[in-house]
């Protein structure tokens, strides 16, 4: 039966909506699971974390494209700023231009979103400058081509043929465009490796991509990358969010099953 | 065994051709095979089927041309739907590029339906800011939409008096091609509680399953089968029916493709040949 | 009639990419990232620099649009090279709201309510089978995403399920997205063949 | 210099992830103008951008560089759309809507359905048997593709109930895990932000 309607005070004058109390203890718990982790991560110099074959790929990609004397093509992802892959596609290059800075080989980096692309220009010169190379910078690498879909792929799809890059690196939020990108990209005979937090576009790259980062795994890029122990505890901080996600579910299911459902109401109401 | 080596390595262009005759072809000889319509489609068209008739109905129609294929048929489909159960429409986009096709589809659906605007419908057009639209219609409509799309002032128009808010709407349909569902249940559904129908495309469609089977949303309508499943159920032989024979075939050409691949595999396998070095990821 | 011709020729200088990069696409390429742009920038004075900006400030007199309006300025001002530095505070701003949005959102629609859906009575009979995969299949799939833990013993197991799973997802999405892109080129066609050429019924 | 700008990303973070607990309705006013404010702030970056855009095409007709008559196409297209969606609006009727009836949206759904091609030929090339995981992936994508049209039905009335099933078992359980290691993994990386322990997205002048 539909509701007729939802009644809520005309001018909502609460200075806490109660129903979100599990999504404020969820942030809080999750800041405190990381702060315990960076404070952890000070002393420590090594912190232990899988491999993961598509970053390791990143440094063949970068020497293929060197030793041939080719360009590396980065793709930050076809989204702005409200998706938080955009925010990793900037960190993983940031780290990724340091290395691209030392090998002294070329990166180009097409931009869909025009803040994303004031933020990368910045982020690249930074890290030409970290390594201390900033003089080989070159300026309008990072670059705006559209903010439409289509028009931005096939801006790309055009320099993927004509410029032929070594090795052609997607990070961040993707949508229906990924696989028309990806197979361009295998058309030319490029190393592909891609990473996107967009569920729906994991099959296209599994397929075309010779390596792809799933979902969370795009996250741990920029952490994995710089190596530093600050960043890793990040990643051991969403492990242990994830142990306990994985242990409340078990457990409200458990005791949904011997007929006490508070643990289960209290994850559902939002 | 050159062959088999030929046959692993068709010129893309070869698959090309036959998808190509495999959409042509059946377009100029329709083959009209028959239409089953799934559960999801079918508590979409029930969720709507139920309102009473003058209800207010927001259709929010986020898509571009790339992808109206699969969604302005389904749009069409929906709006006569609403307007042959005298549902009052208010339509709007959050994207610019669907500005044109929003209004076509209403216009298409009332000349086929007799529906009257300001009386029928209200055609609000585009508002740029995704969420910054969605919370602002929640609080206050005429503080996102000031006017309609044609510059009348909301006051001004019959139907609108006394719609400022997802409270006086019975119902939210959000036909999308991108993130703008996810916002919509976010805020729309998630924070305003308003009932949800969502029509996107096949490819998102998956991923909104879990949302109809924790009920955040009412009905799920997946792409142009979704379409065609719809004008089945509105009785109407749209766009999408007659694509739906184009699919069939070139459907069969992909399976077809895949088949003589691995075939070829197999063959060149055991003709000691290692079919090419694994590299990469998992179908490497 | 002269806007379908324009359309159509368009459109084979767009399929034209499936042969090989040539003139033709070159062309239509580059139209498009103009034609693009210049539409984006005129909506956006449209629908964002007048309604938000100016008509606040010239007729309603409110002040507080000079807030977002110098922020803007100062993105603007990158194009200056020592500009960059005074961006850099209006790219803080946009960079802090989003995060900001992003933590209670994800919170909400990625963690809890899948959370929440996970978490529901199975239902009796032969659908407990399925939501008993559905419990394995998620459990799986998370001991294949944890980062520091090895994929040995046990847990490497549950990674390998977690794999399958994956894999048969993947090929399901897969599968159920050719028939979206098939509609794609369907429309395309279509207009070819019934508002160009005139040889489609309807 | 990074002080100001890190706390301003800081108290903004807090701020508006505050006020989504504070249904107040001074505080969610106070939050949709925020949210307003960087819609001002996009469009100036759109400006910045399509400068840039037309700097680098300009750049390369100046030195008549390989393919500059390309680049004049997007200068004077850039250019004349943008004057006339300014002067004359851009909805349906005004010259901008009749240019993009014809222009863009032909080119955007036709740069689209190219997918239709390229999902044939990555099917082929990727759908091969060559280990345990590529052969589910194919199994399972054959399954989906037979089952959706008018034919499956018609090959055996259980295909429509299998694919239904691939979709609400498998691949819900595996959407359902991803997606929250992504909701895991986004948060980890706002609050990376918002607490300064990211700071790239500064970058340098």
């Amino acid at each position: 039966m539909l509701r007729s309607g939802f009644v809520t005070p005309a001018l909502d004058t609460r200075w806490f909506d109660p129903a979100r109390w599990n999504i404020l203890i969820g942030v809080i718990l999750f800041t405190s699971f990381l702060v315990i982790n960076l404070l952890r991560a000070r002393g420590r110099k090594e912190l232990y974390v899988r491999p993961i074959a598509g970053l390791k790929a990143l440094d063949e990609a970068i020497g293929r494209a060197t030793e041939m004397g080719r360009s590396v093509l980065y793709v930050p992802g076809l989204s702005d700023m409200s998706e938080v892959g955009t925010f990793a596609a900037i960190t993983i290059l940031y780290r990724l231009a340091q290395r691209v800075a030392e090998m002294g080989c070329d990166i180009d980096v097409p931009c869909y979103d025009p803040v994303v692309m004031t933020v990368l220009d910045g982020a690249v010169r930074e890290a030409y400058s970290k390594v201390g190379k900033p003089d080989a910078f070159r300026p309008g690498c990072v670059h705006y081509v559209s903010a439409q879909q289509m028009a931005y792929v096939a801006a790309v799809n055009g320099f993927m043929l004509r410029e032929r890059p070594a090795a052609n690196i997607y990070m961040g939020s993707f949508y229906a465009e990924s696989l028309l990108l990806a197979e361009t990209g295998a058309m030319t005979g490029a190393i592909q490796i891609a990473g996107t937090d967009k569920v729906t576009q994991l099959p296209f790259f599994v397929c075309a991509c010779d390596y792809t980062l799933l979902g969370e795994e795009l996250y741990a890029a920029s952490a994995y990358l710089g190596r530093e122990p600050v960043q890793l505890a990040t990643i051991i901080a969403q492990d242990w969010a994830k142990a306990l996600a994985a242990a409340a579910v078990v457990a409200a299911l458990a005791l949904a099953a011997l007929g006490h459902t508070a643990l289960m109401q209290w994850l559902g109401v939002a | 065994m050159t062959w088999v080596r030929r046959l692993l390595a068709i010129d893309r262009r070869i698959i090309f051709l036959l998808v190509a005759a495999g959409v042509i072809l059946p377009l100029l000889h329709p083959l009209n095979l028959p239409v089953t319509v799934t559960p999801r489609v079918k508590a979409a068209y029930e969720a709507i089927d139920a309102l009473p008739a003058g209800s207010k109905v927001l259709i929010s129609m986020d898509f571009e041309p790339d992808i109206m294929a699969e969604l302005m048929p389904m749009s069409v489909a929906v709006i006569r739907h609403c307007f042959r159960k005298h549902l009052q429409v208010i339509a709007m986009t959050l994207y610019p590029a669907g500005t044109g096709l929003g209004e076509r589809a209403i216009l298409q659906a009332a000349k086929a339906e007799g529906a009257v605007k300001n009386k029928d419908y209200t055609w609000l057009g585009y508002k740029s800011g995704f969420q910054v639209v969605m919370i602002g219609i929640g609080e206050n409509l005429r503080g996102i939409y000031p006017v309609d799309f044609y510059g009348t002032p909301l006051d001004n128009i019959p139907m609108m008096r006394g719609v400022n808010s997802y409270r006086q709407m019975a119902m939210v349909v959000n036909l999308s091609g991108s993130s703008a569902t996810d916002y919509w249940i976010q805020f729309a559904q998630g924070r305003y509680h308003a009932p949800l129908v969502v029509g996107c495309t096949a490819v998102m469609a998956t991923d909104y399953y879990p949302y109809l089977s924790s009920r955040q949303i009412l009905g799920l309508i997946g792409g142009m089968k979704g379409a065609a499943e719809y004008e089945a159920l509105i009785g109407t032989i749209g766009d999408a029916r007659r694509g739906m024979d184009a699919q069939s075939l070139v459907h069969l050409i992909v399976v077809a493709l895949v088949i003589v691949g691995n075939g070829a595999l197999f063959l060149s396998k055991r003709a000691g040949d290692s079919g090419g070095a694994a590299t990469g990821s998992m179908t490497r | 009639m002269i806007g379908t011709w324009i359309a159509a020729i368009l459109t084979l200088c767009v399929f034209s990419f499936l042969y090989k990069d040539n003139p033709f696409y070159r062309f239509a390429e580059h139209l498009f990232v103009g034609a693009s742009a210049g539409y984006l920038l005129a909506v956006q004075w449209e629908s964002v620099l007048i309604p938000n900006v100016w008509t606040p400030l010239t007729k309603g007199h409110d002040l507080v649009v000079l807030i977002p309006l110098a922020l803007g300025l100062m993105m603007l001002a990158r194009i200056w090279e020592k500009g960059a530095g005074i961006a850099r505070w209006s790219i803080a701003f946009y960079v802090g709201i989003y995060s900001g949005v992003a933590i209670p959102g994800y919170m909400q629609a990625q963690i809890f309510a899948q959370l929440a859906d996970a978490a529901k009575p199975w239902p009796a009979g032969w659908a407990a089978v399925s939501s008993a995969l559905v419990f394995i299949g998620f459990l799986t799939v998370l001991a294949y995403f944890f980062f520091s833990l090895p994929h040995r013993g046990v847990h490497g197991a549950g990674a390998r399920v977690g794999i399958y799973f994956l894999m048969v997802a993947f090929g399901a999405s897969f599968g159920y997205t050719v028939m979206a892109r098939v509609s794609l080129l369907i429309s395309r066609v279509q207009f070819l063949l019934r508002d160009w050429l005139h040889v489609l019924p309807g | 210099m990074r002080r100001g700008p890190l706390l301003v990303t800081f108290l903004s973070g807090v701020a508006v992830a505050a006020l989504y607990f504070i249904p107040h309705h001074k505080a969610q006013a106070l939050n949709s103008k925020l949210l307003e404010w960087t819609l001002v702030v996009y469009a100036f970056a759109l400006i910045l951008g399509s400068l840039s855009l037309w700097g680098s095409h300009m750049k390369k007709v100046q030195n008549r560089a390989e393919g500059w008559g390309f680049s004049l196409v997007t200068l004077s297209s850039l250019v004349v759309i943008t004057v006339l969606g300014i002067w004359k609006g851009v909805g349906e009727g005004t010259p901008v809507g009749i240019i993009y009836d014809n222009i863009n949206s032909p080119l955007a759904s036709t740069m689209f359905s190219l997918l239709a091609f390229v999902i044939a030929s990555a099917a082929f090339r990727a759908f091969r048997a060559r280990s345990v995981e590529a052969t589910l992936l194919l199994i399972t994508a054959i399954v989906m593709m037979v089952g959706r049209v008018s034919i499956g039905p018609l090959i055996s009335p259980h295909l429509p109930g299998i694919t239904e099933w691939l979709l609400d078992v498998p691949n819900l359980a595996a959407k359902r895990a991803i997606a929250l290691g992504v909701g895991l993994g986004a948060v980890s990386t706002a609050l990376k932000i918002i607490l300064g322990i990211e700071q790239s997205y500064l970058g340098r002048s």
